[in-house]
Formats: C-alpha cells, structure tokens, sequence
C-alpha cells in the first residue's frame, strides 16, 4: 500500500470523522462536487461514504450530494450533522444551515446568497460564479472552482488528490480549463472571504 | 490472478483504493462469480446494475439481453440456466413483483439463478428513490405454493459485490434462485472499496469454484442433479409436481417427498447458508438485529450506547432466509430484548420474535417515512427500553 | 402407373395401435378411398386392404400417434 | 432395393428413413391427455415428422412449451424439452437461444398462451428476429381450463365466459407476426397435414424468427359451444374454410370473410439474425481489445 499524500494544512484535515454536504440547484454540477471530493478522499487512504438526491427532485429545484470522510470504516453512512456545508443556492443555504456543527464551515457563493443565514460556523462568501467566468469565461466551471476553494481553505482532502480526482472525472477536453478553476479556487486566501460569525 | 475477481481489480488498475456505487460493485461481483447471462428491465434503483452489465458482458464473451418486462427478463435467465449457464437479473419491487410467479418456476424446476431487488419505498410505485426494506417477507413468501427460499441482505458496496457472489455460490450449490435484498441507500451510495477488501473478501470465499456447477457429495440425496438441456441426458423440465425421471406426477406420497426435498435441501444446510456477524458478543445487556442499511444505524449505535452506558450486542444478518434459528435463539437466552430496526413495519421483527418469544422480549422498530434509522434513534429507544423487560 | 399384383402385396397399409387410439374417427373422414370404418369404442378396421392406395392420410391426420404403416 | 426402384414404392414411406415419429417421443407416458379429436396430436406429429425430415437432433433440439393443452405436447416429446410457465415460453426460449445459438429451439404455444397472456413476449420475440421457430396451436379457446373465450375465439363464437356470444374480434395472429417483425410466416391447418408439416420443416430451417399458426379444433370444449359439432364435421369444417394464399389474392375481403388463408405469407431473407448479429458484436468487441 502506498503512502497517503500528505494532508493540506487546515482544520477538517484533523478530524477523524467528517461530514460533508453540497446543496445548490440541479444542473449546478453539485452531485460532481460529492464524487470528487469522494474520490480524492479515497485517494488520501481515507474510508469515503458519498449519497446524494437522486430522481427527479435531483434534475428540478434542488439537488445535494454528501460526503463522508473517516479514518475508520463507516458505519451509518448518511449524515448526523455537518462540518462542512458548501452551498450553491440560497435554498441549500436555508435548508441545511441548521445542521452545521458549531466549528463547522459555511461556504457559499455569494453571488447567488446575497442574505446568508446566521451562524456560529466559519463562514466564507465568496462570488463563485463570478470568479469563474473571470477564470475560464465559462459559469460551468463553478463547481470545481468551489471544491478547490473548499479544500484550500478547510483541507478536508490533500490538493494533490483533489486534481487528480478533478482530472479522472471531467469531461474530455476540458481538464485543462477546470485545473485553472480548481487552482484558482485554491489560492483563494481565507482572511480576504471569512464572514464575521454571529 | 485470481478469475473471480478480475473484474474488481481491473477496476483498481489505476488507483489504491477504489469508490465504487453499490450497484456497480453488485455488477462485479456477478461478472466474478461467473455470471454470463444477464436478462433485465430498467427500474430505479436498480437500473445501473443492468447498465454495467451490458457494457461488461460483452467483453467476456456473456450474452446481455434487455427484455420487455421483468417477467420475460427472469424467464430468460432460467432458461439460459437450464443450459447450464450462470444468469442473473436485478429489478426493484414493482419487478420483483412481476417476477414472483418465474421464481416459483425455478423453485419448482430447480433452476439456479439469481435476483438482486434493491428495493425502494412501496407499495405500487411508491417512492421510487428512496430507501426501503418493505420486500422481505415478498422475497420469502412472495411466489406462491410452499417454498423453501435463500434470502441475502446487503448493507454496504462490498456486502453488494460479495453477496452477489455467495448468491451465485448458493444458487449454484442448492439449484435454486437465490435473492439479494438491497436498498435504494445501498445501491446508489458511493463507497470506498479496497483490494485489501477484496483481499479480506477471498479468504471467505476462496474456496468457491464458480466455474463449475457441482453438487457436493453429502447433497447428493437432496438435490435433483443439474438440468442439461442440449446434452445427452436432454431432460424435461416442468412447474409440475415431479419424480425423479422428471416427469409429472400426481402420486401423493412421491408429491410431499419432492416438496420435503426442495425445503431439506435450504433448512438442512443453515449452517452453511446463514451469514452473519456478531459485534460485542456476550457482552450485551440488550441486542440489535439488523440487516441492511439498518445494519449500518445499528453498529454506530453500538459505539454511541457503549459511551451512554448501555451494553449492546449487534446481530448483523447477510441472510435472512433460512432463518438463522440457532444463532436468534441463543441470543435471545443471553439479552434483556432485542430491538430490531427495520425500514418496514416489522416484517423482520415477526420472524425473531417467533423463534425468540420463550425467552426474550422482541420489540419492533420501524420507519417508513423514506428516511434511514439514524443511530441515535437506536439509542435513544434503547435507553427507553433498558430495565423494562425481565431477563430470561 | 402401373402396378403388378407382386408389387402391390408390398404396399404397406395402416396399422391401428389400440393402445393408443381414442376412436375419434378422424383416419376415415380422410381416407380417400373411404376404405376405413371405425366402429363405436373399437380400434379403426381397414375394409378393404386392396384398394388403399398407401396415400398415409390416416397416419397423417392421427391426433392420437395410433397409425403406422406397415407391410401386409 | 432394384425392383423397389418404381413409381409405387415412391408412394411407400421411405426405405432410407428407419424411423417413425416414435423416434422423437416419449411413447411409454402414451396415451396422451388430450380428447379424442383434438387437433393438437395431429399438429404435434406434423412437427415431428418436420423433425424427422431434417434428422433433429434430440440433444441439439430444445423444445419449449407454456401452458394449457398444446403445451402439454412437451410432456411426450424426446428432445431437451421445457414445460415453462404461462404465456412466457417465448422468453423461456430467448435464454436458450442467445445462451446457446447452436441449438434449434422450437416453441409449442396455443392461442391463449401465445396471444393472450403471451402477446407480448410473442411480439417482441418476432421483433428481435432470434432463430425459433414458433408453432401456434390456435384452437380457439381455453381448452384446459374448460372452454373459456380466447382473443381467437371470434365474434359471436360461444364459450364458458362467453355464454351471449363473444363481442371482441380476433387477432389476425399472421399479420401481428409480420407486423411485429418475424422474418417468416405461415399459417396451416390440421386438415392440410403434409402442407403444415412442410411450413414447419421450412421455417425451422429459416434463419430467423419464424411463426407458424396452426389452425387446428378442440372438439371437448369449442366445439361442444360452436357448431359444427365433432371432431369429424369440424376437421370437415377447417378444410372447407382454408384457401391457400395463391387463390385467397384475387378474392375481395367479403370473399374471404371466414376464410383461413393458408401457406407461407410472409418471408424476409434481409434481416440480420439476432444471434448472428451478437457474435458479430462479440467480435468486434474482442478486436478493439486487441488493438
């Protein structure tokens, strides 16, 4: 067995036991989101539980994919309440704020949440959508701006799984454009988006 | 290496460790058990079973087919089975209800085959894509006429891969149609799956031959020889009451000694058949019987109990058919009550209070909003429970 | 055609298998020489060897596998 | 055999072929279930004396039936023989055949079993165009159950749940075939013997879905209801109606009213088998792996 890549430093990183929710609205790329992020995990050595919403109320209104990342087999495989809650839409924002944990993390486009929830958790804004355009002048590279955001600022999988995850699991012909997004998401500095917890 | 799992590991070439959809991983498993025929018709959640299937087959020189309903997708598996080759279909409830009357056939006609339901919230079309485990006691009692059955439970992506295979095994070894029980949650998640799993997973079953259809010799009394349609021996085979040429028979005597048979062969070999896995053995005041997803809640719980001060022993159940009778009851001598918790109404809960009532309380815990039972659900009913019921 | 009383005894005429016919009368109703009678709850009776022709429409039309033919 | 070399001993059952159609059954569970003059036997011998003519082998032929009394014809016969479920023979046969092409594989079916609660196996069988030959004993009714109206019973015909006259017409079960895609198609009658045993023999041999209905009588249970009564007045009865298909092309659709058209209807040499078209997929697919 080889040896698991070295852990981003941050704060998720530490934990044994990390639960991990994506929330946005369909055709956002938020169930892409769960699987790469399950993939880099798994890559990190790490025992990985990915579901989402599947059916019909995944290609309407909203749509989420969760994680589970642990250093032991997992038992329950759904989630008992969150770490980590990234948000695409304001409805994911509202719906599932209230089962962040304490010293979890809110991360959410701001472009799209313009009135976040109150919360304890850390909490970053950051105009994904924006930032993607300005990245690779497509809004589709969004989601994987945000999943390099995410890992740069909670380290919940090492950066070096996490592109080879984004790699394995785009489209033909676009790993190109989404390593710029993902990289962009990445040098993403926390002190400059952190929100003031309430 | 190893030709029962090829496909596994082709899967990890390029990769340590492996995320794997529970559909997927059952897909595998049959292509490494040496399923070659595969017959079936779209349903959610089962339907990427079929999807990797068709993909997979081919490359191994098996024969896909894609039928116009589930009746005819069974139907064809048995009789790809009567030629001697391993087949296997995977649907969800309402195809599983479809399929009822062909698993009698197979039964009957002793036919070896396997079905996977990954069921999902019922009845009718219910809830298409969200978990359940409403089809258990349709998995024992759904075709009609006494029956024996071989019932799996799987409650995670490796269970999925390695239960299709024991299924194989089983159906195989007892010439009969073996079912997988999975749910919505099962089939569709995404877990980590590693060839040390896989590693761990071929010690358990090593010893299998899935090449080859054989009858063990102690069996040779209780099980009818394998069909060989195209061969010398071209037989008849029949839904009909039959003696051993084959042929129908209405002689009553010959009648209950062929029916005893079909049930001897399963109830004789529960110690072979019934799979399961005892956390905190003897150390419980109380007990968990779980399968499935539910499995999953119950071994969290057992963690979370212990730090609550509740001693709890997990009887987690790969098969629940034939019932493991000698495993409930000696349970049931050592615990105060057994919870079970279950995504139906009891249905499981039936069958372990039958065989546990002389000696222990068995309370029901069910849920039937679409949702899993979560750990602290366990824990919190335990707590409810614990110092009501008199130990045996 | 001609045929030579030599050759006609080697003709072969139907056989009717008791065992097996269920007296339905179908073998007369298509014997075109209508040389076959079956009497009530018996097996069928050729009349008159002679004149079949070995044209097997009884056999043929048999629904119980109870003619065969058969050489005088 | 030089004095056997003359225009009678053609007329003799031939000398070159040792067996009778006893070769091909099971002749110690004789005498069969089925009533003194149903058609089924005759329909059934036509099959095998189809068998004979090609020399079937009975290890290499599977014959697979569902159920009801032309089903039962399964029981008798001495081929890898598979007595299925209600309506499903067909599907029974799909696995048989895509699971092994080399064998022949004939389906015994009636017209309840095949065009009822088998209609839709029947069509989408014809559709794969997978090499069965499909045998449709069309007796128009539920003979096993005790005369229950069939979709072939016909309008006006009289049965056990039809005891007002039946209002619902009947399937041109032919044109369905053709429609739905089988490659071959022929209707006989247990009249026209040697014709049906030739349709037979052809079909088997055609490569492709071939679907033959055999018209044929239950006189127990259709026609006790229907006139004419009898085995005989109805055997009668099917040899008035039938018309081969030749003549039955300049007669107008009132000339044809109650007629049963008769002889091969349908045959299409152009459409790829379906276990040929897998193995050429099975080849194609080895090849890109090689590359």
């Amino acid at each position: 067995m080889s040896e698991a890549p070295a852990m981003t430093d941050g704060l998720l990183s530490s934990r044994p036991y990390v639960e991990v929710r994506f929330g946005g609205s369909g055709g956002q790329g938020v169930i892409l989101m769960g699987v790469i992020l399950a993939v880099a995990g798994t890559r990190d050595r790490r025992h990985v539980v990915q579901t989402q919403s599947y059916g019909p109320e995944a290609r309407g209104g909203y749509s989420r994919s969760d994680v589970v990342l642990a250093n032991a087999p997992i038992d329950y495989p759904q989630i008992q309440g969150l770490d980590l809650l990234v948000a695409l839409s304001a409805e994911a924002a509202r719906k599932y704020a209230g089962s962040l944990r304490r010293d979890g993390f809110f991360i959410f486009d701001s472009d799209e949440i313009t009135s976040p929830p109150p919360m304890d958790a850390n909490s970053y804004g950051i105009p994904f959508t924006r930032l993607a355009v300005e990245t690779t002048g497509r809004t589709q590279t969004t989601n994987i701006l945000a999943l390099g955001a995410v890992a740069g600022l909670t380290g919940v999988v090492s950066v070096a799984s996490l592109e080879k995850a984004v790699l394995s699991m785009v489209p033909k012909g676009t790993e190109e454009m989404n390593l710029n997004a993902l990289r962009r998401g990445l040098a993403l500095l926390p002190e400059e988006w952190k929100r003031p917890s309430i | 290496m190893e030709l029962w799992y090829t496909h596994l590991m082709r899967e990890t070439i390029d990769q340590d460790s492996l995320l794997v959809q529970g559909n997927r991983a059952c897909a595998l498993g049959a292509l490494d058990a040496g399923v070659r025929f595969f017959a079936g018709y779209p349903i959610t959640p089962s339907s990427e079973i079929m999807e990797v299937m068709a993909r997979e087959l081919p490359a191994v020189g098996g024969v896909f087919m894609q039928m116009e309903d589930e009746i005819a997708s069974i139907c064809a598996c048995i009789g790809a089975s009567l030629t001697g080759e391993i087949s296997m279909t995977a649907t969800s409830g309402p195809g599983f209800s479809l399929m009822q009357e062909a698993i009698g056939y197979a039964i009957m006609a002793e036919a070896p085959t396997v079905i996977v339901n990954v069921m999902r919230m019922g009845p009718s079309t219910g809830r298409p894509t969200t978990p359940s485990q409403g089809d258990v006691m349709q998995a024992r009692w759904g075709t009609h006429g006494d029956h024996p059955a071989i019932v799996l439970a799987a409650s995670n992506v490796a269970d999925m891969y390695r239960l299709t295979i024991a299924a194989v095994r089983f159906a195989q070894r007892f010439r009969m149609p073996v079912i997988v029980l999975a749910d919505e949650i099962v089939g569709h998640m995404r877990e980590s799956f590693s060839p040390e799993i896989a590693g761990r997973y071929r010690l358990t079953s090593g010893d299998f031959d899935f090449t080859e259809t054989y009858i063990h010799p102690e069996m040779v009394r209780e099980v009818h020889p394998p069909h060989e349609l195209g061969t010398l021996i071209h037989p008849h085979v029949t839904g009909l009451i039959h003696d051993e040429t084959g042929f129908p028979t209405n002689d009553p005597k010959k009648s209950e000694q062929f029916l005893r048979e079909l049930h001897d062969k399963v109830v004789h070999h529960r110690g072979e058949l019934c799979l399961y896995d005892v956390k905190n053995v003897g150390k419980g005041r109380v007990a968990v019987v779980a399968y499935g997803s539910c499995a999953r809640s119950a071994r969290a719980a057992l963690k979370l109990a212990e730090q609550e001060g509740i001693p709890v022993e997990v009887l987690h159940l790969y098969t629940l058919f034939p019932l493991p009778v000698e495993i409930i009851q000696e349970l049931a001598r050592r615990v105060e009550f057994i919870l079970i918790p279950e995504l139906n109404l009891g249905q499981y809960a039936r069958e372990v209070r039958r065989l546990a009532e002389n000696w222990t309380t068995v309370v029901s815990m069910g849920r039937i909003d679409g949702n899993l039972i979560t750990p602290r659900d366990i824990v919190d009913r335990l707590a409810e429970l614990v110092g009501k019921y008199e130990s045996a | 055609m001609k045929s030579t009383p030599s050759k006609q005894r080697v003709r072969s005429t139907p056989r009717f298998d008791s065992a097996r016919c269920k007296n339905c009368g179908l073998c007369a109703c298509v014997c075109p020489v209508a040389s076959i009678e079956v009497p009530a709850s018996e097996v069928p009776i050729l009349l008159e060897p002679d004149k079949c022709t070995s044209c097997r429409s009884c056999e043929f039309i048999c629904p119980d596998f109870a003619v065969t033919m058969a050489k005088a | 055999m030089a004095e056997g070399e003359s225009s009678v001993a053609e007329q003799e059952p031939s000398v070159a072929e040792p067996r009778t159609i006893d070769h091909y059954l099971h002749t110690d569970r004789f005498p069969h279930i089925w009533c003194p003059g149903c058609g089924l036997g005759t329909v059934t011998a036509a099959f095998l004396r189809a068998a004979l003519e090609l020399g079937l082998e009975k290890d290499r032929t599977v014959v697979v039936a569902g159920i009801g009394c032309s089903s039962r014809a399964v029981g008798y016969l001495d081929f890898g023989t598979v007595h299925s479920i209600h309506g499903r023979a067909l599907a029974f046969a799909t696995g048989i055949k895509m699971a092994h092409p080399e064998f022949t594989v004939i389906v015994l079916t009636g017209d309840g079993d095949g065009a009822a609660i088998g209609g839709n196996h029947l069509i989408h069988a014809c559709r794969r165009n997978l090499d069965i030959t499909t045998i449709l004993f069309n007796n128009n009714t539920y003979g096993m159950t005790g005369g229950q109206a069939s979709p072939q019973t016909g309008m006006g015909g009289y049965a056990t749940t039809a005891p007002f006259g039946f209002d619902e017409p009947s399937f041109d079960l032919c044109r369905l075939a053709e429609a739905a895609g089988a490659t071959y198609v022929a209707r006989g009658t247990s009249y026209g013997v040697r014709q049906l045993q030739k349709l037979i023999r052809d079909g088997i041999t055609h490569p492709g879905f071939s679907f033959i209905e055999a018209v044929t009588q239950c006189p127990t249970e259709y026609g006790k209801r229907n006139p004419p009564k009898g085995p005989v007045q109805m055997l009668e009865n099917l040899k008035e109606k039938a018309i081969s298909r030749k003549k039955a092309e300049g007669m107008t659709p009132e000339e044809l009213e109650g007629r049963i058209v008769t002889g091969l209807l349908h045959r299409d040499e152009s459409v790829p088998e379906l276990t040929a078209s897998y193995a050429r997929m099975l080849e194609r697919i080895r090849k890109s792996a090689d590359e």
